[in-house]
Protein backbone atom coordinates (compact mmCIF):
# COMPACT_ATOMS: atom_id res chain seq x y z
CA UNK A 1 0.00 0.00 0.00
CA UNK A 2 1.32 3.80 -0.97
CA UNK A 3 0.93 6.30 1.82
CA UNK A 4 -1.56 9.25 1.71
CA UNK A 5 1.37 11.25 2.28
CA UNK A 6 4.71 11.91 1.10
CA UNK A 7 7.12 14.00 3.22
CA UNK A 8 10.62 14.15 2.43
CA UNK A 9 13.82 16.40 2.59
CA UNK A 10 16.03 15.16 -0.25
CA UNK A 11 19.35 16.89 -2.09
CA UNK A 12 17.97 16.52 -5.26
CA UNK A 13 14.36 16.50 -6.55
CA UNK A 14 13.28 14.22 -9.91
CA UNK A 15 9.98 15.84 -10.85
CA UNK A 16 9.23 12.97 -13.68
CA UNK A 17 7.31 10.54 -11.06
CA UNK A 18 5.51 13.02 -9.10
CA UNK A 19 2.35 12.38 -10.80
CA UNK A 20 2.20 9.01 -10.99
CA UNK A 21 2.98 9.45 -7.40
CA UNK A 22 -0.08 11.73 -6.53
CA UNK A 23 -2.04 9.43 -9.06
CA UNK A 24 -4.91 7.71 -7.46
CA UNK A 25 -8.43 5.88 -8.51
CA UNK A 26 -10.73 7.89 -6.50
CA UNK A 27 -9.07 11.27 -8.01
CA UNK A 28 -10.31 12.92 -10.72
CA UNK A 29 -7.80 16.20 -10.24
CA UNK A 30 -3.82 16.17 -9.75
CA UNK A 31 -2.35 19.76 -8.92
CA UNK A 32 1.19 20.19 -8.54
CA UNK A 33 3.13 23.71 -7.56
CA UNK A 34 7.34 23.23 -8.17
CA UNK A 35 9.61 25.84 -7.41
CA UNK A 36 12.54 26.15 -9.30
CA UNK A 37 15.59 28.37 -8.47
CA UNK A 38 15.28 31.79 -10.95
CA UNK A 39 17.94 33.77 -12.79
CA UNK A 40 17.07 37.04 -11.69
CA UNK A 41 16.33 38.36 -8.47
CA UNK A 42 15.18 42.48 -8.13
CA UNK A 43 17.44 42.65 -11.04
CA UNK A 44 20.55 41.05 -9.79
CA UNK A 45 21.61 37.66 -11.49
CA UNK A 46 21.82 34.69 -9.27
CA UNK A 47 24.57 31.95 -9.35
CA UNK A 48 22.89 29.62 -7.50
CA UNK A 49 20.97 29.21 -3.86
CA UNK A 50 21.87 26.84 -1.08
CA UNK A 51 18.89 25.53 1.22
CA UNK A 52 19.88 24.53 5.15
CA UNK A 53 17.37 22.85 7.09
CA UNK A 54 16.64 21.99 10.75
CA UNK A 55 15.38 18.34 9.02
CA UNK A 56 13.86 16.59 12.48
CA UNK A 57 11.71 19.82 12.83
CA UNK A 58 10.99 20.98 9.34
CA UNK A 59 9.86 17.18 8.85
CA UNK A 60 7.56 17.78 11.50
CA UNK A 61 6.25 21.07 10.17
CA UNK A 62 5.67 19.40 6.54
CA UNK A 63 3.98 16.94 8.31
CA UNK A 64 1.46 19.09 10.19
CA UNK A 65 0.82 20.84 7.27
CA UNK A 66 -0.21 18.17 5.09
CA UNK A 67 -2.29 16.56 7.56
CA UNK A 68 -4.05 19.88 7.86
CA UNK A 69 -4.66 19.87 4.15
CA UNK A 70 -5.51 16.05 4.15
CA UNK A 71 -8.03 16.76 6.36
CA UNK A 72 -9.61 20.22 5.40
CA UNK A 73 -9.91 19.33 1.74
CA UNK A 74 -10.52 15.16 1.73
CA UNK A 75 -7.38 14.72 -0.38
CA UNK A 76 -6.35 11.28 -1.50
CA UNK A 77 -2.64 12.18 -1.59
CA UNK A 78 -0.59 14.27 -0.88
CA UNK A 79 3.51 14.89 -1.08
CA UNK A 80 5.80 17.75 0.28
CA UNK A 81 9.21 17.37 -0.91
CA UNK A 82 12.02 19.94 -0.43
CA UNK A 83 15.42 19.87 -2.10
CA UNK A 84 18.51 21.14 0.33
CA UNK A 85 22.48 21.61 -0.63
CA UNK A 86 23.27 23.70 -3.70
CA UNK A 87 21.07 24.39 -6.33
CA UNK A 88 21.83 25.94 -9.76
CA UNK A 89 19.43 28.53 -11.86
CA UNK A 90 16.21 26.26 -13.03
CA UNK A 91 16.87 23.37 -10.77
CA UNK A 92 13.64 22.28 -8.73
CA UNK A 93 13.93 23.26 -4.79
CA UNK A 94 10.57 22.48 -3.98
CA UNK A 95 7.64 19.90 -4.93
CA UNK A 96 4.39 19.81 -3.33
CA UNK A 97 1.08 18.42 -5.02
CA UNK A 98 -2.19 17.00 -4.05
CA UNK A 99 -5.07 14.89 -5.71
CA UNK A 100 -8.91 14.76 -4.89
CA UNK A 101 -12.14 13.78 -6.37
CA UNK A 102 -12.32 17.45 -7.60
CA UNK A 103 -10.27 20.22 -8.87
CA UNK A 104 -11.15 23.45 -6.49
CA UNK A 105 -10.02 20.82 -3.81
CA UNK A 106 -6.37 19.93 -4.92
CA UNK A 107 -5.89 23.44 -6.44
CA UNK A 108 -6.64 25.13 -3.06
CA UNK A 109 -4.86 22.66 -1.45
CA UNK A 110 -1.33 22.96 -3.32
CA UNK A 111 -1.63 26.57 -2.76
CA UNK A 112 -1.82 26.17 1.15
CA UNK A 113 0.76 23.59 1.41
CA UNK A 114 3.77 26.19 -0.80
CA UNK A 115 2.09 29.18 1.28
CA UNK A 116 1.83 27.45 4.64
CA UNK A 117 5.13 25.86 3.61
CA UNK A 118 7.15 29.27 3.03
CA UNK A 119 5.62 30.28 6.55
CA UNK A 120 6.60 27.77 9.11
CA UNK A 121 9.03 25.10 7.63
CA UNK A 122 12.67 25.63 8.99
CA UNK A 123 14.41 25.52 5.99
CA UNK A 124 16.55 28.82 4.96
CA UNK A 125 18.23 29.91 1.45
CA UNK A 126 21.13 31.78 0.77
CA UNK A 127 20.85 33.85 -2.86
CA UNK A 128 24.96 33.68 -3.74
CA UNK A 129 25.20 36.82 -6.17
CA UNK A 130 28.38 37.24 -7.55
CA UNK A 131 29.94 39.18 -4.92
CA UNK A 132 27.91 38.42 -1.95
CA UNK A 133 25.09 36.14 0.08
CA UNK A 134 21.78 36.83 1.33
CA UNK A 135 20.05 34.79 4.02
CA UNK A 136 16.25 35.52 2.44
CA UNK A 137 14.15 37.71 4.35
CA UNK A 138 16.23 37.42 7.42
CA UNK A 139 15.85 41.06 7.50
CA UNK A 140 13.26 43.79 6.95
CA UNK B 1 22.48 23.36 27.66
CA UNK B 2 23.09 23.56 24.01
CA UNK B 3 21.56 25.91 21.40
CA UNK B 4 21.21 24.72 17.88
CA UNK B 5 21.75 27.26 15.14
CA UNK B 6 20.29 27.57 11.87
CA UNK B 7 20.92 30.15 8.67
CA UNK B 8 21.99 33.76 9.89
CA UNK B 9 21.91 32.42 13.29
CA UNK B 10 24.80 30.63 12.82
CA UNK B 11 26.64 32.98 11.17
CA UNK B 12 26.20 35.93 13.59
CA UNK B 13 27.50 33.77 16.40
CA UNK B 14 30.06 32.20 14.03
CA UNK B 15 29.24 28.87 15.22
CA UNK B 16 26.60 25.89 14.72
CA UNK B 17 25.59 25.50 18.59
CA UNK B 18 25.55 28.06 21.51
CA UNK B 19 26.60 26.53 24.68
CA UNK B 20 25.39 27.87 28.19
CA UNK B 21 27.65 26.17 30.76
CA UNK B 22 28.05 28.20 34.13
CA UNK B 23 24.45 27.42 35.52
CA UNK B 24 24.00 31.26 36.85
CA UNK B 25 23.56 32.18 33.03
CA UNK B 26 21.51 29.21 32.15
CA UNK B 27 18.12 30.85 30.38
CA UNK B 28 15.35 29.30 32.10
CA UNK B 29 12.79 30.04 29.36
CA UNK B 30 12.47 31.07 25.53
CA UNK B 31 12.04 34.61 26.41
CA UNK B 32 15.17 35.11 28.58
CA UNK B 33 17.23 33.06 25.89
CA UNK B 34 16.12 35.31 23.17
CA UNK B 35 16.75 38.01 25.64
CA UNK B 36 20.30 37.05 26.14
CA UNK B 37 21.25 36.07 22.89
CA UNK B 38 19.76 39.66 21.47
CA UNK B 39 22.36 41.10 24.04
CA UNK B 40 25.61 39.65 23.07
CA UNK B 41 24.76 39.49 19.57
CA UNK B 42 22.93 42.90 18.81
CA UNK B 43 22.47 41.52 15.43
CA UNK B 44 19.41 39.35 16.12
CA UNK B 45 17.57 42.33 17.10
CA UNK B 46 17.68 43.63 13.53
CA UNK B 47 15.93 40.17 11.91
CA UNK B 48 12.60 40.20 10.97
CA UNK B 49 11.32 37.78 13.07
CA UNK B 50 13.22 35.71 15.43
CA UNK B 51 11.76 32.12 17.27
CA UNK B 52 13.11 29.36 19.49
CA UNK B 53 11.66 25.64 18.80
CA UNK B 54 12.14 23.45 22.35
CA UNK B 55 12.15 19.50 21.10
CA UNK B 56 11.94 20.47 17.89
CA UNK B 57 8.05 22.51 18.47
CA UNK B 58 7.68 26.37 17.88
CA UNK B 59 7.85 27.54 21.79
CA UNK B 60 6.15 30.64 22.56
CA UNK B 61 7.76 32.67 25.07
CA UNK B 62 7.07 31.46 28.46
CA UNK B 63 8.09 27.80 27.78
CA UNK B 64 10.02 26.70 30.28
CA UNK B 65 13.86 25.55 29.29
CA UNK B 66 14.93 22.35 30.57
CA UNK B 67 18.82 21.22 30.00
CA UNK B 68 17.65 18.15 28.43
CA UNK B 69 15.45 19.88 25.89
CA UNK B 70 16.77 20.50 22.41
CA UNK B 71 16.47 24.10 21.60
CA UNK B 72 17.14 25.65 18.27
CA UNK B 73 16.95 29.49 17.39
CA UNK B 74 14.48 29.83 14.49
CA UNK B 75 15.71 32.72 12.58
CA UNK B 76 13.14 33.87 9.67
CA UNK B 77 12.77 30.76 7.06
CA UNK B 78 12.49 31.28 3.47
CA UNK B 79 12.24 27.73 2.19
CA UNK B 80 10.21 27.18 -1.12
CA UNK C 1 14.63 27.57 -29.43
CA UNK C 2 11.80 26.12 -27.28
CA UNK C 3 7.62 27.27 -27.75
CA UNK C 4 6.68 29.55 -25.23
CA UNK C 5 3.82 27.52 -25.94
CA UNK C 6 2.64 23.67 -26.54
CA UNK C 7 -0.73 22.66 -28.00
CA UNK C 8 -1.83 18.97 -28.41
CA UNK C 9 -4.71 16.66 -28.77
CA UNK C 10 -2.49 13.37 -28.61
CA UNK C 11 -3.17 9.67 -28.16
CA UNK C 12 -1.38 9.37 -24.60
CA UNK C 13 -0.13 11.49 -22.38
CA UNK C 14 3.27 11.23 -20.39
CA UNK C 15 3.00 13.20 -17.51
CA UNK C 16 6.83 12.64 -16.82
CA UNK C 17 8.58 15.41 -19.07
CA UNK C 18 5.80 18.24 -17.72
CA UNK C 19 8.18 19.90 -15.58
CA UNK C 20 11.02 20.02 -18.07
CA UNK C 21 9.16 21.16 -21.07
CA UNK C 22 7.85 24.21 -18.59
CA UNK C 23 11.13 24.82 -17.04
CA UNK C 24 12.55 28.51 -17.52
CA UNK C 25 15.24 30.37 -16.12
CA UNK C 26 13.42 33.34 -15.78
CA UNK C 27 10.85 31.26 -13.80
CA UNK C 28 10.21 30.60 -9.96
CA UNK C 29 6.87 28.78 -10.10
CA UNK C 30 5.35 25.90 -11.80
CA UNK C 31 2.07 25.15 -11.49
CA UNK C 32 0.35 21.90 -13.80
CA UNK C 33 -2.86 20.69 -13.59
CA UNK C 34 -3.16 16.66 -14.38
CA UNK C 35 -7.04 15.37 -15.03
CA UNK C 36 -7.24 11.95 -14.69
CA UNK C 37 -9.84 9.66 -14.96
CA UNK C 38 -12.31 8.95 -11.61
CA UNK C 39 -13.12 5.57 -11.14
CA UNK C 40 -16.82 6.40 -9.42
CA UNK C 41 -18.96 9.86 -10.55
CA UNK C 42 -22.24 10.39 -8.43
CA UNK C 43 -22.02 6.57 -6.83
CA UNK C 44 -21.83 5.16 -10.61
CA UNK C 45 -18.47 2.97 -11.20
CA UNK C 46 -16.94 4.71 -14.36
CA UNK C 47 -15.61 1.31 -16.44
CA UNK C 48 -13.84 4.02 -18.91
CA UNK C 49 -13.87 7.70 -20.70
CA UNK C 50 -14.19 8.22 -24.17
CA UNK C 51 -12.72 11.31 -25.61
CA UNK C 52 -13.89 12.77 -29.02
CA UNK C 53 -12.87 15.95 -30.64
CA UNK C 54 -13.10 18.54 -33.45
CA UNK C 55 -9.55 19.09 -33.81
CA UNK C 56 -8.94 21.50 -36.11
CA UNK C 57 -10.64 23.89 -33.75
CA UNK C 58 -9.94 22.65 -30.57
CA UNK C 59 -6.29 23.47 -31.22
CA UNK C 60 -7.30 26.79 -32.08
CA UNK C 61 -9.32 27.23 -29.34
CA UNK C 62 -6.61 25.89 -26.90
CA UNK C 63 -4.27 28.68 -28.56
CA UNK C 64 -6.72 31.00 -27.77
CA UNK C 65 -6.53 30.16 -24.09
CA UNK C 66 -3.12 29.70 -23.72
CA UNK C 67 -2.17 33.61 -25.94
CA UNK C 68 -4.53 34.82 -23.19
CA UNK C 69 -3.09 33.21 -20.20
CA UNK C 70 0.32 34.87 -21.72
CA UNK C 71 -0.30 37.70 -21.31
CA UNK C 72 -2.81 38.01 -18.63
CA UNK C 73 0.26 36.79 -16.34
CA UNK C 74 3.36 37.28 -18.17
CA UNK C 75 3.92 33.75 -18.26
CA UNK C 76 7.33 32.18 -19.22
CA UNK C 77 5.85 28.63 -20.86
CA UNK C 78 2.26 27.51 -20.89
CA UNK C 79 1.03 24.00 -22.34
CA UNK C 80 -2.38 22.80 -22.73
CA UNK C 81 -2.05 19.13 -23.69
CA UNK C 82 -5.56 16.40 -24.36
CA UNK C 83 -6.02 13.21 -24.95
CA UNK C 84 -8.34 11.85 -26.85
CA UNK C 85 -9.75 8.24 -27.14
CA UNK C 86 -10.24 5.10 -24.72
CA UNK C 87 -9.14 6.53 -21.24
CA UNK C 88 -9.41 3.92 -18.15
CA UNK C 89 -9.34 4.53 -14.33
CA UNK C 90 -6.53 6.89 -13.34
CA UNK C 91 -4.87 7.43 -16.71
CA UNK C 92 -4.57 11.07 -17.17
CA UNK C 93 -6.77 12.98 -19.94
CA UNK C 94 -5.42 16.69 -19.58
CA UNK C 95 -2.59 18.29 -18.84
CA UNK C 96 -2.57 22.13 -17.96
CA UNK C 97 0.58 24.00 -16.78
CA UNK C 98 2.06 27.72 -16.34
CA UNK C 99 5.47 28.85 -15.64
CA UNK C 100 5.89 32.25 -13.87
CA UNK C 101 8.37 34.22 -12.08
CA UNK C 102 6.62 34.13 -9.00
CA UNK C 103 3.81 31.86 -8.09
CA UNK C 104 0.20 33.69 -7.78
CA UNK C 105 0.77 34.14 -11.48
CA UNK C 106 1.37 30.37 -12.53
CA UNK C 107 -1.33 29.09 -9.80
CA UNK C 108 -4.13 31.61 -11.14
CA UNK C 109 -3.16 30.90 -15.10
CA UNK C 110 -2.89 27.56 -14.55
CA UNK C 111 -6.86 27.42 -13.11
CA UNK C 112 -7.63 29.60 -15.88
CA UNK C 113 -6.41 27.37 -18.08
CA UNK C 114 -8.29 24.41 -16.89
CA UNK C 115 -11.78 26.16 -16.58
CA UNK C 116 -11.88 27.46 -19.84
CA UNK C 117 -10.61 24.97 -21.78
CA UNK C 118 -13.92 22.76 -20.00
CA UNK C 119 -15.97 26.05 -21.46
CA UNK C 120 -14.91 26.08 -24.70
CA UNK C 121 -12.56 23.56 -26.30
CA UNK C 122 -14.64 21.27 -28.86
CA UNK C 123 -14.01 18.15 -26.81
CA UNK C 124 -16.73 15.46 -25.39
CA UNK C 125 -16.45 12.89 -23.26
CA UNK C 126 -18.31 10.18 -22.71
CA UNK C 127 -18.39 8.03 -19.53
CA UNK C 128 -19.21 4.38 -20.02
CA UNK C 129 -20.27 2.59 -17.38
CA UNK C 130 -21.42 -1.46 -16.96
CA UNK C 131 -24.87 -1.25 -18.49
CA UNK C 132 -25.07 2.65 -20.31
CA UNK C 133 -23.15 5.34 -21.74
CA UNK C 134 -23.86 9.24 -21.11
CA UNK C 135 -22.29 12.21 -22.75
CA UNK C 136 -21.46 14.28 -20.11
CA UNK C 137 -22.87 17.57 -19.80
CA UNK C 138 -25.51 17.23 -22.78
CA UNK C 139 -28.53 17.01 -20.90
CA UNK C 140 -29.31 19.59 -18.24
CA UNK D 1 -23.35 22.26 -47.81
CA UNK D 2 -21.91 19.44 -45.28
CA UNK D 3 -22.41 20.01 -41.56
CA UNK D 4 -20.15 18.07 -39.22
CA UNK D 5 -21.27 16.47 -36.68
CA UNK D 6 -19.59 15.40 -32.80
CA UNK D 7 -20.36 13.84 -29.81
CA UNK D 8 -24.10 13.26 -28.84
CA UNK D 9 -24.92 15.20 -32.04
CA UNK D 10 -23.17 12.44 -34.22
CA UNK D 11 -25.94 9.89 -32.14
CA UNK D 12 -28.90 12.08 -32.38
CA UNK D 13 -28.72 11.79 -36.37
CA UNK D 14 -26.84 8.41 -36.61
CA UNK D 15 -24.39 9.94 -38.91
CA UNK D 16 -21.02 12.18 -38.45
CA UNK D 17 -22.24 14.27 -41.36
CA UNK D 18 -25.38 16.09 -42.56
CA UNK D 19 -26.55 16.66 -45.76
CA UNK D 20 -28.28 19.65 -46.98
CA UNK D 21 -28.50 18.91 -50.90
CA UNK D 22 -32.15 20.48 -51.99
CA UNK D 23 -30.71 24.20 -52.51
CA UNK D 24 -34.08 25.19 -51.61
CA UNK D 25 -33.62 23.67 -47.71
CA UNK D 26 -30.37 24.73 -47.31
CA UNK D 27 -30.04 26.87 -44.34
CA UNK D 28 -28.78 30.55 -44.52
CA UNK D 29 -27.50 31.46 -41.58
CA UNK D 30 -26.35 29.83 -37.98
CA UNK D 31 -29.72 30.29 -36.44
CA UNK D 32 -31.92 28.90 -39.29
CA UNK D 33 -29.50 25.79 -39.37
CA UNK D 34 -29.99 25.48 -35.83
CA UNK D 35 -34.19 25.66 -36.15
CA UNK D 36 -33.71 23.08 -39.08
CA UNK D 37 -31.66 20.74 -37.23
CA UNK D 38 -33.96 20.68 -33.97
CA UNK D 39 -37.28 20.60 -36.44
CA UNK D 40 -35.99 17.27 -37.73
CA UNK D 41 -34.28 16.41 -34.84
CA UNK D 42 -36.23 17.01 -31.28
CA UNK D 43 -33.61 15.76 -29.92
CA UNK D 44 -31.02 18.86 -29.85
CA UNK D 45 -34.01 20.24 -27.97
CA UNK D 46 -33.39 18.87 -25.25
CA UNK D 47 -29.47 19.37 -24.92
CA UNK D 48 -28.08 21.67 -22.75
CA UNK D 49 -26.90 24.22 -25.05
CA UNK D 50 -26.50 23.53 -28.76
CA UNK D 51 -23.69 26.14 -30.84
CA UNK D 52 -22.87 26.22 -34.57
CA UNK D 53 -18.89 26.68 -35.81
CA UNK D 54 -18.34 28.53 -38.95
CA UNK D 55 -14.91 27.89 -40.22
CA UNK D 56 -13.74 26.23 -37.33
CA UNK D 57 -14.41 29.16 -34.64
CA UNK D 58 -17.58 30.04 -32.54
CA UNK D 59 -20.28 31.98 -34.80
CA UNK D 60 -23.29 33.68 -33.39
CA UNK D 61 -26.49 33.61 -34.93
CA UNK D 62 -26.74 35.98 -37.31
CA UNK D 63 -23.80 34.89 -39.00
CA UNK D 64 -25.35 33.52 -42.60
CA UNK D 65 -23.64 30.41 -44.03
CA UNK D 66 -21.83 29.97 -47.24
CA UNK D 67 -21.77 26.19 -49.18
CA UNK D 68 -17.79 26.33 -48.68
CA UNK D 69 -17.75 27.19 -45.15
CA UNK D 70 -16.64 24.88 -42.79
CA UNK D 71 -19.85 24.27 -40.76
CA UNK D 72 -19.60 22.25 -37.72
CA UNK D 73 -22.64 21.47 -34.62
CA UNK D 74 -21.48 21.78 -31.49
CA UNK D 75 -22.94 20.07 -28.62
CA UNK D 76 -22.22 20.57 -25.07
CA UNK D 77 -19.02 20.31 -24.50
CA UNK D 78 -17.07 18.09 -21.68
CA UNK D 79 -13.45 18.25 -22.24
CA UNK D 80 -11.06 17.96 -19.04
Amino acid sequence: MVDKKVIEIVDRIDTSQVFSELSDAQSGGICVFVGTVREFTQGEEVVSLEFETYKKMAIKEMDKIASDAVEKWSLNKVIIRHAIGLKKVEEPVVVVGASSAHRDACFEACRYLIDTLKETVPIWKKEMFENKTVWVSAHP
Amino acid sequence: MEVLLFGIAKDIVGESQLQFTESDKVPSSVSELKRMISETYPEFGKLTSLAVAVNSEYAEDNVPLDRNDEIAIIPPVSGG
